[in-house]
């Protein structure tokens, strides 16, 4: 049985240490907040500039002026300290950041990552993923292994254009946890059912 | 002296000409200068080239000045939430420079911190890094941004005082620093102007030496993605 | 996992090495880590770097790391307030790295944020651009500075909370933010450990993603230079 | 007469505007302040972290956390704020603070300074010296024409080692005030009773 996106999710949350400070990308990302194991504290960061991001407000809690950088209202907590943009990103850039959660079109067997543009599709820009990718301690990303039509987003080489060279160190799949090691991708993890005969063929990206 | 003006059109006057660089504070909705911005398109500046993270929405935000094809080109890293925005981008129209948020963000600082250009990690092996220097440090590859020296600044803030110190509120910070340094000129719009000396001065987010020209806005306040829980 | 420690020696236990670069906040005496200098002092770790805008007095801030002879080498942009430091400079057992003040400051928040180099104008033309990159921008020379990646930073602050948030005061806060930000690990010495919740999330100089281990300090809070008006 | 040093501080404060943020120096610098002409409200900036510096504590006052750049106690203003020193240096490597007024050991006629160091005498560091002058939008000297020894400090070329090159705009001396202009150094304005021959036979640099 593969996983689903909440199993992902929560696959994803056991990469998580206590005190650690992380940045959620949007999509299946941010679903880790909601399994972050008991006894670990992270504290999130929105690269919008805040530390410390709480849950959505309820009605009434709702604020123009608090929101996160998928643009949604989120409310603040006990620690939170807010900051402005070049500040915010000096902290990414700057490696205090521990880790990235991230969604992703294509990751290559060597770590480059795309997931900020398809061409000839809307270009809506990369935001602060380059950014996230090129400064984070350890960038994970979190993606269904195959495409909608089937095919592998685990690639010998990325086709479309890259958000950063060499900059993943773990993907969590839906069918399973995988390392990018010298000369391709090691199996770290399979979900429970998956065969490694599965994974062969929907990958083509090298496992070692 | 006084910095403070009575409305947008005033404080804007005599700052405007054709093709000029303007330097816009705010995240989405969040914390832009939109008082300002409104001005902007009343005063009919043509030729305009904005650096701002995005762009604004269909008919808000920077949107009403790409509705009135007042911009010739943007500098920003997410865009595309407007229709307008798209139409005229792929029509040839709009010329747009992709930014990373935080080489974004950097540049505007160093252009105010008189740095002409930085070293950063982001974007190199992609296309962003195209055309810039590469240099190394350590052995690894860097690539040269250049500081954001803009004509104006716009920005929002909270509270100003009668110099023009200025305090943010949460996440309206964002981009309003960094684009409030790097104007030879920066207009704020505020909610509420303050007396000097009713400020602590140690929580000062700006100091009033970035700020040439205060009003009090009136805001819409405007909210791109409501999300809730259950109370 | 708490980042308080019960005292200096605790805090710094497992971070010092032989030979190691640590950036220092304050200016001249105001908001130096004098606990934490003293730590270091009694711990007897040799040959460090240290970047610091001053160099302390005879027997007070980092004149006790000279006096002791720890110190190799000193990166500051003005010194020689201490017999000691002339003694050993001028002998030629202590090296010193001029840097103009702004370039030393900048230089720190640039390793901090990730830029391992930046163009400046300053000291164009001056000893300080000998054996420095030169760069045109618009027709004008600017040199390349290094950002500095220090190994440990030892800060003083007002207020932190548990999470380690700081507040500074006044002009206590100069080059602590900066040194703060620029090493792998941030050990901070305050005046008042205060409860998460209690600092406004707006209203905080420096985030506690930038600091590693807090104590609560014992403060002599010496004045250099005492002058006074007639009240 | 030529002027004391407290004439060269009030007539180096009619070179202030309403509205200016400016940095004094060290030293006769300092003075101005005493002189700043009624109507006119200029923000001083101390490059330790702070705009607004206001005078000396009285004794209850003392802080040792309120410091100026020379380490000296003051106190604050309503208008005061405090920031830290890569923010302060931002704003003078910037442009934002309108004017310097320094003091000096040399100026030669391009404009050239020099003003932190003596070889072979104790070297204790340019401090703030050279982000001032290159960052700052006018700089204005005040020294006195002559060293002890009589011999002009307004050189054709500096003999000591530079602040910065082309950076001076404004010189004032106890004979009178001088721009640095195309081709040397112009004379703006004499101390009463200095008459032109003194000045030519006092002054190394070209007059033009």
């Amino acid at each position: 049985m593969a996983w689903d996106r909440n199993q992902m999710a929560e696959r994803a949350a056991q990469e998580l240490q206590d005190g650690w400070y992380v940045n959620l990308g949007i999509g299946i990302p941010t679903l880790v907040s909601n399994y972050i194991p008991e006894g670990i504290h992270v504290t999130l960061q929105s690269e919008n500039g805040m530390l410390g991001m709480g849950p959505f407000p309820t009605e009434d809690e709702i604020d123009a002026d608090l929101i996160n950088a998928g643009k949604q209202t989120i409310t603040e907590l006990p620690q939170t300290a807010y900051f402005d943009s070049a500040t915010s990103f000096g902290m990414i850039r700057g490696g205090k950041i521990a880790m990235a959660i991230l969604g992703a079109m294509e990751v290559a067997e060597n770590g480059d990552l795309a997931n900020w543009m398809i061409p000839g599709k809307l270009v809506k820009g990369m935001g602060g993923a380059m950014d996230l990718v090129a400064g984070v301690g350890r960038v994970v990303v979190i993606m269904d292994h195959a495409n909608k039509r089937g095919e592998s987003k685990l690639l010998k080489e990325c086709t479309l254009p890259l958000t950063g060279r060499s900059v993943v160190d773990r993907i969590i799949t839906n069918l399973g946890v995988f390392d990018v090691v010298e000369g391709g991708l090691s199996i770290v993890e399979m979900a429970p059912g998956v065969t490694r005969e599965e994974i062969d063929s929907l990958t083509e990206a090298t496992i070692v | 002296m006084s910095k403070i003006y009575n409305s947008a059109a005033e404080a804007l006057d005599g700052l405007l000409f054709d093709g000029m660089l303007i330097a816009a504070g705010g995240f989405g909705l969040c914390g832009i200068p939109e008082n300002l911005i409104a001005a902007v398109r009343d005063a009919g500046t043509k030729d305009l080239t904005v650096a701002s993270n995005n762009a604004g929405v269909d008919g808000f935000g920077l949107g009403v000045l790409l509705e009135s094809r007042q911009v010739k080109k943007m500098m920003s890293s997410y865009v595309g939430e407007n229709d307008e925005f798209m139409r005229q981008y792929l029509s040839g129209e709009l010329e747009l420079e992709f930014n990373p948020q935080g080489t974004l963000a950097e540049r505007m600082r160093s252009g105010g911190c008189g740095i002409p250009g930085f070293y950063t990690k982001t974007g190199v092996g992609t296309v962003i890094a195209e055309g810039k220097e590469v240099k190394q440090f350590n052995g690894e590859d860097y690539i040269l941004e250049e500081g954001i020296f803009a004509d104006l600044s716009i920005v929002k803030a909270w509270k100003a005082d009668e110099t023009g110190n200025l305090v943010f509120r949460k996440t309206a910070r964002n981009f309003n620093p960094p684009a409030a340094m790097c104007g030879k000129v920066c207009v704020v719009e505020v909610e509420e102007i303050v007396p000097t000396g009713s400020l602590d001065p140690d929580l000062i987010h700006l100091p009033g030496i970035y700020v040439n020209r205060i009003i009090q806005g009136e805001f819409e306040n405007r909210i791109e993605q409501r999300t809730v829980r259950e109370a």
